[in-house]
């Protein structure tokens, strides 16, 4: 294939699809009841140098009990795909994360994330290569069919482009320039849900972000999920199973696992508590203080959800509206 | 005439709020954005279609939202899948309007949202793009809402994210972008601006009120064209503060 | 791009992404009142010559009232991407049919279409281009992209490559050989699903086969529906609206309007009639009197539906099982 | 002994019935596949995971499926999408068994399903690809079932709809194929046959009861390899045939 232009962006993650194939072919496809603890689910799968990626969509559906656990558990070095929100800013305020394909790090109306500065200036995080959110979720997609690459019309022109591993290739139908980007696999992907039942069949309520195509790119898999349902409600329903059990290697049952962002349905965004992380990230003396309370200092997501207190997360959900 | 206190952000708002015409479809983004499109559906365009970047389509903006993810974004909405769903609409040519902010934007209308000074070391490290290029790539015509100063209105950018123009005239197909596509309105606290049909450089075409074209020239890092005529936005009627404050934005996000 | 080997199959319909970006910028986006007859609906939106598909997987969710209505007005010169089954048979058997971007065409457990054969000897059916179902979606896909190629892996090394317009190019981030299939856009999309309102906003359920890509890559779609919700149900679930009204062009009411095919939770297939056009078909002449009874000598669907009688529609309904 | 009377083809059914292991992945095609699965879920493989090409996954066959798109193959499913997930989960390598059928094969376990005589001008126009060609690229094992005769077994396709082995060793591979997938198995009314490790040709493994290596022989079209031991399957048990007549073809659509 005729290359016209690359980008200088490493690949932090080849497309090696033949190996993604081998991997999946090993995977366990038995009804294997997969519930685990926060504690387990990091343990046994996120490991020091894995390339991780948390499904979310803004301060939405975050699967933030598990990305605690991963910073009570301090594993180091990770390697993140970067659309990211409140989450992807704690692992790196607690200086876990060493490279990223990057294409958003900010806090939405509350702006620029404040720890992603310190990160660089401090050398921890070394590596960012640029992207677009069409082009991560297209790299999700080609990973997900099983293909090394993905023509994309995004980037093209752009220091987006030079930043990133993309190529400029001609179309062989049309003749026109066109970007490839490359099939991007994840060690592990975290996604929370509405609703899993044991084996890790699940089902997400509204707007679905990048959840298909991230848990199809992940080599392993943990879920948490707001409850837990019986199996014979997952057959009853079978076209509301947007991850089947087969991609999932944990279930951690997470009731508020996205506090302090919303789940669509169920509870509300915590205003409050965002808008005090986007202060308190802003020294780093506040933001230690901050990780202490919210995570070091505490023992499992039982207790977190204490610490909120059971009248602030009734209260979130009791400012629901009606679905119309 | 009847005197009305506003703020240069109300303003900016209804500014970029009557661009948004009924029936057509845009992508909104956060911030600004989001209160535009809350006031033009409540104002003169009931059915404009907004699209939010994670999969909300047609949602009624009853309550403001806050994110583009928020159950507000998809809210009584007629769709509600996921972003490959919404990015692929725009790659299909169903998005007239995508509107975008930045840090910098330069006399063609490419966009900065990456970096302030050397990528490696940047002064700041701003958001990154998100859906910021994708936008700017796939929609028909796109909005840039800003802040009118000297370091936003730049020559050369930092770092160019988003396209605009690119390098001028053909360079957007050239690079392989959709044909017919590109830069089409500047909105800022001092001025709306276009872009010459054939330049492709950005162009003055109306005054905030109250705010003259030397302020403007003033605010702005490279030479601006000027429009035949250059005329004076309307202040926001009383009817669109009382709907902004009121209805938009109750909980006082923004306002 | 470097080309290694190409299919020799014709490209029926060129990947002409830019036109179909134009055209889709001129579709109307009001929420328009889109409800039509199936004789208005074909009238208006297929002509002579048009390239169409029907989504379906096998004799399930066919939208055989529009289909019907097709032989009815007798639109000649059609080109149809051929993942078909009664269907496409039956516009075959009424002698429509010129070209064919073709992957299955066959009465399922009855084994091969007779009328297929007919249409080759008789020179009608001049052009058959060769392709997998995979191929085909992911064809669908990259229209929906917006993109006008799209990488994958069937095909490799068959003659059905060879008959194809598919292109072998080296992967540049992998070094392997790899196909790439144009992007197909279809002039006229025909689906039909299980609710819609007047806009278009359309609902299916269990499986959803070939619809969301095929409704993405088609100019004009027609929807049918087995009934018409009002757009509040729709925006109470908008998670469920896998074709938005803004893809649609025309819905037509069509109560059963898969028979003699099934539509799953709704009613069952109508086995005896299938295999009755499995036997007819076999002749031309009992082909003919089975068009005749069928299509020709009756006004529209609904006299569609008194001619195969009401206790059977019924029975076909009572035996639905119970989900689980 | 009891004799137990059971006709050619329930003996197929139960010869691939048996092949299909519990907990594993299944791509299910229309036809034998079918009765096949479901005499395995009721037999030795209850969590036998079925995948049905447009959608369907982990169905439970209380009814016979008889479209790969009907209810059936996706009743009490597990998950029920569309085809694109299907194949794509083929794509990344999570089906272990793919289920073929074909009018004609070769040596090299390449299938013929598009036409018998001159592609322009056919003697007969089969059915075409559909899914078959995705199954044999992407799945990881391949299974063919097949009447066996030397129509059927030819040296040479009219046409190769599927790829089996390409030309023989290696030829999977440098056509870009994924490493390690390939034909498995063919299971005939007359064997079952597998293929030599390392010339990919096809291989007598054994013969259905009753039936000599003579027979099998007399019936291939090509010259077939023969397994250093070829033994005789069992004959299809009581408990089989009970289930296979009385529960998962009771409608009486096949048998």
């Amino acid at each position: 294939m005729n290359i016209l232009e690359e980008g200088i962006g490493e690949l932090l993650q080849p497309p090696d699809i033949d190996a993604f194939r081998e991997w999946n072919r090993k995977k366990n496809k038995s009804l294997t009841d997969k519930r685990m603890t926060e504690a387990e689910a990091v343990r046994r799968y996120i490991h020091s140098g894995d390339y991780i990626g948390t499904e979310l969509y803004g301060s939405v559906r975050c699967p933030m009990s598990i990305v605690n656990e991963i910073v009570r558990q301090d594993i180091k070095n990770l390697r993140v795909v970067g659309q990211g929100v409140y989450e992807t800013d704690i692992l790196l305020a607690a200086g876990l994360v060493k490279e990223m394909d990057f294409t958003y790090i900010g806090l939405e109306l509350y702006g620029i994330s404040h720890v992603i500065r310190r990160e660089i200036d401090s050398g921890r995080l070394g590596k960012i290569v640029e992207w677009s959110n069409g082009s991560l979720v297209w790299r999700f997609k080609a990973a997900a069919m099983g293909v090394p690459f993905i023509p994309v019309r995004s980037m093209l022109g752009t220091d987006t482009f030079k930043y990133s591993s993309a190529k400029l290739v001609e179309c062989p139908y049309t003749g026109v320039p066109i970007a490839l980007v490359p099939a991007l696999i994840l060690d592990v992907g975290i996604i929370h849900v509405h609703r899993a039942d044991q084996y890790g069949n699940c089902q997400i309520d509204g707007i679905s972000g990048f959840a298909y195509e991230l848990s199809r790119a992940s080599k392993t898999l943990i879920v948490s999920a707001e409850e837990i349902i019986p199996t014979a409600e997952i057959r009853r329903h079978p076209d509301r199973t947007i991850i089947p059990y087969y991609l999932v290697d944990a279930v951690v049952h997470a009731p508020y696992g996205s506090h302090p962002g919303e789940m669509c349905y169920l509870y509300e965004r915590d205003e409050p508590h965002i808008q005090h992380w986007a202060e308190v990230s802003k020294t780093p003396e506040a933001t230690q203080e901050y990780l202490d309370t919210y995570i070091y200092d505490i023992e499992d997501h039982q207790e977190y959800l204490a610490l909120i207190g059971e009248e602030r997360l009734k209260y979130l959900q009791d400012i629901v509206p009606d679905r119309g | 005439m009847i005197e009305i206190n506003y703020n240069p952000n109300e303003m900016l708002i209804c500014t970029a709020s009557r661009l948004m015409s009924d029936n057509s479809t845009a992508f909104i983004g956060t911030g600004i954005p989001m209160l535009a499109a809350s006031l033009a559906q409540k104002m003169h365009a009931p059915n404009l279609m907004t699209i939010f970047e994670f999969g909300g389509m047609g949602a009624i903006l009853d309550d403001l939202p806050v994110a583009v993810g928020g159950r507000r974004s998809f809210h009584k909405a007629l769709s509600a899948l996921g972003i490959l769903d919404v990015i692929e609409m725009a790659g299909r040519g169903f998005i007239e309007y995508g509107f975008l902010g930045g840090a910098q934007i330069d006399p063609y209308g490419n966009l900065n949202s990456t970096v302030i000074g050397d990528f490696y070391k940047p002064k700041v490290r701003l958001p990154g793009s998100g859906g910021g290029n994708d936008v700017g790539s796939h929609c028909w015509q796109t909005i840039a809402i800003m802040r009118h100063d000297k370091r936003r209105f730049i020559e050369k950018l930092d770092f160019m994210t988003t396209p605009g123009y690119l390098s001028g005239p053909g360079a957007r197909e050239a690079a392989g972008l959709p044909p017919g596509t590109g830069p089409f309105r500047v909105v800022t606290n001092l001025a709306l601006l276009g872009y010459h049909p054939e330049s492709k450089r950005m162009m003055l075409l109306a005054t905030q009120p109250g705010v003259s074209v030397e302020q403007v020239l003033e605010n702005t890092g490279f030479e601006l064209l000027l429009a035949d005529e250059i005329i004076e936005n309307p202040q926001p009627s009383a009817q669109e503060l009382r709907i902004l404050r009121e209805e938009v934005d109750k909980e006082k996000f923004y306002i």
